[in-house]
């Protein structure tokens, strides 16, 4: 088999208990239990009867984040303008690139691609946190807060200071009711 | 309605000794076509989405149907997408049926144990004849 | 106006032996490939649709443009859609060109005397150039 | 505005050693990949387009998201297309997200020295990612 | 050659004239006249100098409905309820399933799909008789038949029993004015 199977918890005595080649870091090949490739490397030759593993580096655009034996690094993935995305970590030869939605958007699994967020109703404010690449979360304003928008980045505001907007607003107007607001 | 935006599902029940189906030196269990010899191989995939207005209205946003072909190595705990396609589609209301069909194909290099697998978007909508909705992999020659 | 409804047409005249087309190892007649040795073949079609409006308005109905692969197997009696694909289309008066391909592609397993045939819907339409509309088949190995 | 109509482009900037692309007993220059032995090849080719609203608006009119697989023959100097597909598109505004594929693929005879390339219509549009857009070859069998 | 030029009518004597093998029940097969296998069952293998046909009952989900020598039946097809369609014979082993549109729709042969049957414009009905899964046969309302609606149901219906229910409906409204129409 390709992989022994991993050794049962308290198994009994076995003849010749030889400990297990097969491990993350290392693989059985031609009789030998040999050195896989550290990550960033990939494995240009397999271990021989007389020689190591022969390690090289990734090329550039490249990454392996695992102990391995590949014969190639795999390649970044592109966090393509043209699809809203935006590199929020370049990565490196041992960590893959990460990408994410532009604001506004956020990574859709069943689409592959960036959708537009929920716009939250009027009476409805975005939740907190507010999480890069997920998808808005409209939660209804509590007492003493409100929403007159519909919007996809606006949190319910508190009436307070929103009463303070409204004389503003008055003043600014040069009416001088005033709202009362049962609070 | 029909969910559009139904998630991306892993396809597990082919037919494969039955009808046109086949399979030689590969092993299937899971869905997953298994690799038994290294070599290089050209894969391909034909998948069908069809929707009967009979079978109630679509939502008005747009479908992306789209089809997945991944490979999973084990050795490094990796799933990678190989090849994929697909369209967006504005199937409206005042036709009575609609229908799309992707196919995907390509050469590549495989290792003895990668498995491999389909997953598709709107998965009720699709066409599961045989001659519609179909994958499969032959080896074309040893690796160099 | 172009009828979209017209009937699901057999394609027989194709070239086999001028330009791209080549014939090895099989028989060509009547439209038809003939095997003449058991085996696993590739079988694979392509098809071009396009429309252009000095031909005239297309009805309001949507179109389905369609391609079968049919296998014909004479000590049965049996024809059997091997493969299909396709899409309804849309195509509105405003724009003055319309294009559409699609590619079906497959490994099955074939004996001597099957009979492979290409059928499409709206023959009208076919873009008939040899590098849009052409099938074919090539063995890949033996029968186990 | 994105320009629908822009030329046909030839791509040149494939990778055929990162990832999944390999190279063997061809040659890759400047986008080309190189025939070395006489024989009867597969080709194939996969491209996928999309557009995000975020790119701006695409004009009114219709698309035409089009691939050419095309063989240059430096004996003759003749460039010749060997096969095409894609499709009309009407992708509109109120989507926020559009996408299509297109596969090609045939079974031909190629010399040493022909040059296989790749052109597509409204290349700002393409998704490069390495499962989206990718073409290759490989040998069958020998000329008979 | 696979098959034996079926014998001309009339053709004159030939020196070994043996009886064709190759028929409906029979095959030739190394040197021998060999039995094909049954309707339900296929083939797995195929006689040979010592040993006659082997021939394996269809599994579930499969048919072959004729004399064979085939290494495999025939896959059922499906009744797509997502195409609008519903089985009206289940089929067995030996008889393929038979599936039709669903009321209201027929199978149009150039799409593979249910289509819409015809609506009849007024002063045409349905023609008779209706067959499951065949598109509407709008025909001409005859003298002393009408129809005023638009339908791919509705037959013509005759002056006769309508004359009544043109005066229910006039006595219903109450107005006694009495429609002379010429027959």
């Amino acid at each position: 088999p390709e992989f022994a199977l991993p050794q049962v918890l308290g198994s009994a005595l076995s003849l010749q208990s030889t400990l297990p080649c097969e491990s993350e870091q290392h693989y059985e090949y031609s009789g030998r239990c040999c050195k896989k490739c550290e990550p960033g490397k990939y494995m240009s030759a397999k271990c021989t009867e007389t020689s190591d593993s022969v390690c090289q580096p990734c090329g550039p655009n490249e990454y392996m984040d695992v102990w391995n034996e590949e014969d190639k690094c795999l390649l970044h993935k592109i966090c393509d303008q043209g699809k809203a995305l935006k590199e929020v970590n370049p990565g490196n030869s041992t960590f893959q690139r990460q990408c994410a939605c532009t604001t506004g958007y956020h990574w859709n699994e069943d689409c592959d691609c960036c959708q537009r967020n929920t716009i939250c109703a009027p009476g409805f404010g975005i939740g907190h946190p507010v999480q890069q690449d997920k998808d808005t979360r409209c939660m209804p304003c509590p007492r003493g807060y409100f929403s007159e928008v519909a919007s996809s980045t606006d949190e319910c505001k508190s009436w307070t200071n929103n009463m303070l907007m409204v004389l503003s607003f008055l003043h600014l107007t040069g009416t001088n009711k005033i709202l009362y607001v049962l609070i | 309605n029909i969910p559009t935006g139904t998630r991306k599902v892993n396809l597990t029940s082919w037919h494969h000794d039955k009808g046109q189906a086949n399979l030689s030196n590969m092993t299937f269990s899971d869905g997953k076509l298994i690799v038994n010899q290294d070599g290089f191989y050209y894969l391909y995939a034909n998948i069908c989405f069809r929707h009967h207005e009979t079978s109630g209205n679509l939502t008005k946003r747009g479908l992306q149907l789209m089809v997945y072909m991944t490979k999973t190595n084990l050795k490094i705990r990796r799933s990678e997408v190989l090849m994929k396609g697909g369209s967006t589609k504005y199937w409206s209301g005042n036709s009575e049926f609609h229908f799309y069909s992707v196919n995907i194909g390509g050469f590549l290099k495989l290792k003895t144990g990668d498995m491999i697998s389909i997953q598709v978007s709107n998965p009720l909508l699709l066409d599961s004849s045989q001659e519609a909705t179909y994958f499969g992999a032959f080896k074309v020659r040893d690796l160099d």
